[in-house]
């Protein structure tokens, strides 16, 4: 075991993924020599060499759509992009081929491949730097998206999604990447995909949030439980395929819900988690489910950016509603 | 190989901003440049002659199934083959071919059945799923990107220590997209082992070459990349053959990615939902017809003893009714089984998409009570 | 008074709006001298010049981009993409760009521009001849988003959406360019974006459709009356931003809610729309909101694309659920 | 004007594969092609000579600031501020400048004041909002989507038969990205009275030019396009102005788009987020520090008798201070109202929209409370 924050987990598992299979290929912008502007990829080119770990140039089509060829011959690629503002360029071959191939080809060709990216804000990052892209990929049929809240989930997924048969696209909270450090298991696991985790179980209320904003959910949830409203918070991890099945046991227990994301909110994801709410809880609900989200606005410059991202404040406040109602 | 070595001085000492075009076998069936002949066998050139006949029957029958109703929107390849069927022959058995959509005579060359190639445009996803061992992609419809992928696969022959080369299509047209600049320069970056054949056909719908960019040729493109460019007769076969030949094993030795423009023409419609008279002059067409890489090869092997007019004539009736029967097995069994529409988009079937299919089945069954 | 599909409607209203307003320019792939794949912009090039009406190299990423340089310097382009599953290279543009401008610089620059694209699919079309973007734009802060349904709508909304000073995302069901003719006046009018339309007053159940498939809703409509059940029926007419009143107002008389569309239905625009009814209506439902959406799976090529559009009496099975809860 | 025509064979007659470079003053500040020295008076000179000394202070400042915890990210120009003077200053004055993100010599010399570049680093969406006739879009992080908007604003302008010309700047790791050929294609197409200037500072980040492409100018990327290219010495303002000038006429007067490549070197980091020492030599930096633009264009005044290191170090403090001054002005402006997070997104607000402030607004009220 080690202390490891997020991106020291997500290096790590790299490292580990790269010794164990040499099908694995690790790739993107400034992530060879210099190690990732984040340093998630920093050390392994010198530890695995340039044909394994590599810096592109500068092209994010290319760089999935390479993937895309690496993975039909026979590879396990991992791409990275910059931040996931910068994902649009490659969005033609996500859409049109990452997500497609296998069903193209009726089952024949398919992509073992994960395309990882910094995601969301708070970060007081430049413009572009702080992008929720769960809605857009989410409605992509093929595509299976993750998203980890912890360093020792991130190892576990990661190596799912690695070892996954379907391309995954992996998003990273970048605020989380050195919030908080948690001890990491050296050895060999993984988490599923497609199986969100109740991280506080309570009997008054369901909130669902993943990413960064869980942590920010759990502690509105403990001010709620200092009022006496018992929250049980669920982080979702995985985006696409959605875990119905641990969301409406939750609601069905609690009968009521709220889902808390950073993404605007506007056919954001948090309009589907209700929908399937209503579909597999309705009659349960003794509250109109409450979605507490982004504004319908671009994410600010860094001076304005603390009045989008929510606060446990702010969303104990919304939360409140729900629980009273 | 002395005719190898002199291509492969033409490939590097190639100018790309001359514009001089590589042509081996003229207009008339006459070998032009005899030192630059690629050293197949008469019977060789034959089989390929062949494989272009196929093509063109297969075409024909497909356009006319497709005004009896029986075919969907279809891609023609006339006046083309011979950019499809030189540089497929100039493949190694495990080399990758990378398709755009309109090489219909590289894919059966390469081993993909007609009848598969008819289901695609039949419009069944079994189109594109090729037998055991065929390194043929699917088709790719959204311009531009297949070239990525090529880049890849060869990246990755390369990565695994396998000398597979890669061979890439993309039209006229596909080189005004972004796409193609990113493509070109990664495989410049990573030396990767690849060929990228441009079938400058003149049109992209009903935009001609001229605006579509105002470089004087499509090989020059290739200076962007800082790789070599060549512009070769399209309807050539041993034109193409002898260039696409020579950037293969140049790539395979190392020597990096060369992008080739085949220079031809489209005698047909864009798909048969294009009316071509829209946008261009008769006269123009008539002109070209001249040229058809078909009739230049009939010629030569007329010309050489080894085929007759009465024996063409006959393939490509044999073709036609072969194109037909094969035709009609996909209309036997072209319609998609309702669970094919699920089970391939992942793996395994999701919770929420198997759900989706069995209300679809029940609803189905609903239908029929 | 002129009998118009779909097509010779726009046709016609694109003529109409280069006559009126010289800073009007029209262009895209096959649009100058052929006119459009599907005819929309015929003989507007020989009667307004190549310098208004013209053909572009193939990159939609250029289209767009370059409509936005347009705009930023005086003129109000009409951007045509050929089918909406090619405008993926343009995503970059349009998120980054189109819809951001305005707020990027505080309301100095902003963007009077459409972007027309064939949108949905019926009609045997090739793969990515078929998308339906609608959850895709409407996701974005700073767009608007219109789907007509009728040649009379598609004049009136596609002339404000050239007025606007914000850009447009102008979707054009193609299955219904030659589907049926209607009477469009030859003079100006106008429909307002951001405004739905009851298009069959009803008691029972409140159904939300647009495009092609709102006539199809129409015809499921009409199967229920049959058996005593008397919908309503609302073309949407607008993605975004949403008309909530028209439908809460709807929802609230009759207690009963569903939406029919043809994306997918994860993460889809049907996914909005419940969530909106249970932010506003909630207290008034008496079943759950129902989303009869496409599957989650590819578009099918033309030989199975009968089983992923949905007809009528297929929307009428689902509506018949809602009705009879 | 004889000097005119002289550069204007200059780019007409460049060969972009020969690699050279144009340059006039060379790095000890003197002018070595007096022949090809634009026609400005000395005081012009010594005006954009200030404005060089203007960016690196407010750089040098910004740094300061930042690393005070001040300013947020900032992407300093040190070493660039030829290459980004010369051209604005070559340019009239309705005619478009089209940034990528580090061009802050030529904002400042183009009329964006200070203080707005600063609110931009400072994080606040004003930085973006340029007074009344600059015509200066804004910073595009994006990077190469900024090269379509220059083409779209020159089309614009030939379509309304104005004949401002627009000149738009990039990276050498923006030539890779896909929006690069397009825009260069679409302008040769369409004739676009552009001028592009790639900065080749030698990196992308850690990415250096070599490992970007193996093309051997960045210039010669040009001939995909069909239009003229050529590398400048981008340290040098004479060159830049020169070569950016001749460009500027050409396209005012119908003969459409080139390609500047001004040859630099990035000598900071990329942004403050940044350390060089991870990817490149500290020999490198070094070699490159006498070839400072500055340097020697300093020298070349003093030399003329038209500036000395005393007035020279004394215009840098005066300008330190100045920015100072402004950054001051920044730090008590720059928070952003709540409202105007809201207002922008759409003309009017819609009913959403208005919802969400309004809520937001409450919910403050009541924190305070
Ligand atoms: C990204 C994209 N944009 C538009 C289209 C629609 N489209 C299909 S084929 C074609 C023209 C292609 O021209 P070219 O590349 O010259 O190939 P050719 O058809 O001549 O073989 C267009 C515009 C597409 N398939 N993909
Ligand atoms: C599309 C896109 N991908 C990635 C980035 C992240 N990024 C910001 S600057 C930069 C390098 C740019 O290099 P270059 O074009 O040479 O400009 P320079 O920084 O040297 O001025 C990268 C990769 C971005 N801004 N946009
Ligand atoms: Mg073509
Ligand atoms: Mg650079």
């Amino acid at each position: 075991m080690a202390l490891m924050n997020l991106i020291t987990a997500i290096n790590h598992t790299l490292d580990l993924a790269l010794a164990q299979d040499e099908r694995v290929v690790v790739f993107g912008e400034d992530v060879g020599v210099e190690g990732g502007v984040f340093r998630a990829t920093v050390g392994l080119q010198k530890k695995y060499g340039e044909e394994r770990v590599f810096d592109t140039p500068l092209a994010e089509s290319a760089i999935v759509g390479t993937a895309v060829g690496m993975a039909l011959n026979g590879l396990r690629p991992v791409a990275e992009i910059q931040f996931s503002g910068f994902v649009y360029p490659a969005f033609n071959q996500i859409i049109s081929h990452v997500a497609r191939m296998r069903n193209r080809t009726r089952g024949q060709r398919y992509l073992p491949m994960v395309i990882r990216m910094p995601h969301g804000g708070g970060i007081k990052a430049l413009e572009h730097h702080s992008e929720s892209l769960d809605t857009f990929f989410g409605h992509i049929p093929g595509l299976k998206v993750v998203v980890p809240s912890t360093p020792y989930d991130a190892k576990g997924l990661l190596l799912s999604a690695i070892r996954d048969d379907d391309p995954v696209i992996f998003l990273e909270p970048s605020k989380l990447y050195r919030a908080f450090r948690q001890e990491v298991p050296e050895e060999d696991y993984t988490i599923p995909i497609g199986k969100a985790k109740v991280v506080k179980p309570g009997s008054d209320l369901t909130v669902v949030s993943w990413g960064a904003y869980l942590h920010e959910a759990l502690k509105a949830a403990e001010l709620l439980q200092a009022e006496g409203i018992d929250a049980e918070v669920i982080d979702l991890r995985t985006i696409s395929p959605l875990d119905r099945e641990t969301i409406l046991e939750s609601v069905k227990k609690t009968g009521r819900f709220a889902v808390v994301h950073e993404a605007a909110k506007s056919f954001g994801p948090g309009a589907e988690l209700v929908a399937l709410v209503n579909e597999g809880a309705f009659l349960y609900l003794e509250a109109p489910p409450l979605r507490l989200a982004g504004f319908d606005i671009t994410i600010p410059l860094p001076r304005g950016e603390h009045h989008y991202f929510m606060d446990a404040q702010r969303m104990a406040a919304g939360l409140r509603q729900v629980a009273n109602f | 190989m002395l005719i190898q070595e002199y291509t492969a001085q033409l490939i590097r000492d190639y100018d790309a901003l001359s514009g001089r075009m590589l042509q081996i076998l003229d207009e008339n069936g006459v070998v032009k440049e005899p030192e630059l002949m690629p050293a197949l066998s008469d019977a060789e050139w034959l089989e390929l002659y062949k494989t272009m006949v196929l093509t063109r029957a297969a075409d024909d029958k497909a356009l006319q199934l497709q005004r009896q109703g029986r075919m969907l929107t279809y891609a023609p390849n006339t006046g083309q083959e011979a950019a499809q069927v030189g540089p497929a022959a100039a493949m190694a058995k495990n080399d990758w071919l990378v398709p755009a959509f309109r090489e219909l005579g590289a894919w059966l060359y390469r081993g993909v059945p007609l009848k598969t190639v008819y289901l695609y445009w039949y419009g069944n996803e079994y189109g594109s799923h090729f037998p055991e061992g065929v390194r043929v992609l699917p088709i790719a419809v959204p311009i531009g990107t297949q070239l990525h992928h090529a880049v890849g696969v060869a990246m990755a022959s390369k990565i695994k220590g396998e000398n597979d080369v890669t061979v890439a299509y993309i039209g006229d047209g596909g080189t005004s997209t972004g796409d193609f600049n990113e493509a070109l320069n990664f495989a410049g970056v990573f030396n990767a082992p690849v060929v990228f054949i441009v079938q400058n056909n003149q049109y992209a719908i009903s935009v001609p070459r001229t605006k579509q960019t105002i470089a004087k040729t499509i090989a020059q493109k290739a200076v962007a990349a800082g790789i070599p460019g060549m512009v070769v007769d399209g309807n050539d076969l041993f034109a193409m053959y002898a260039a696409v030949k020579e950037a293969i094993e140049r790539a395979r030795s190392g020597g990096g990615p060369t992008l080739i423009e085949a220079y031809t023409y489209r005698l047909g419609a864009h798909t048969t939902s294009d009316d071509p008279t829209k946008y261009r002059e008769d006269s123009e067409v008539e002109a070209w017809k001249p040229r058809d890489p078909l009739g230049r090869m009939k010629a030569y092997l007329i010309s050489k003893g080894l085929w007759s007019e009465e024996q063409d004539l006959a393939l490509y009736e044999e073709y036609g009714a072969y194109a037909l029967e094969v035709f009609r097995q996909v209309e036997a069994e072209g319609e998609p089984r309702v669970e094919d529409l699920f089970k391939y988009t992942y793996k395994e079937m999701p919770a929420h998409v198997r759900e989706q299919y069995e209300e679809y089945l029940q609803y189905l069954e609903g239908k029929v009570d």
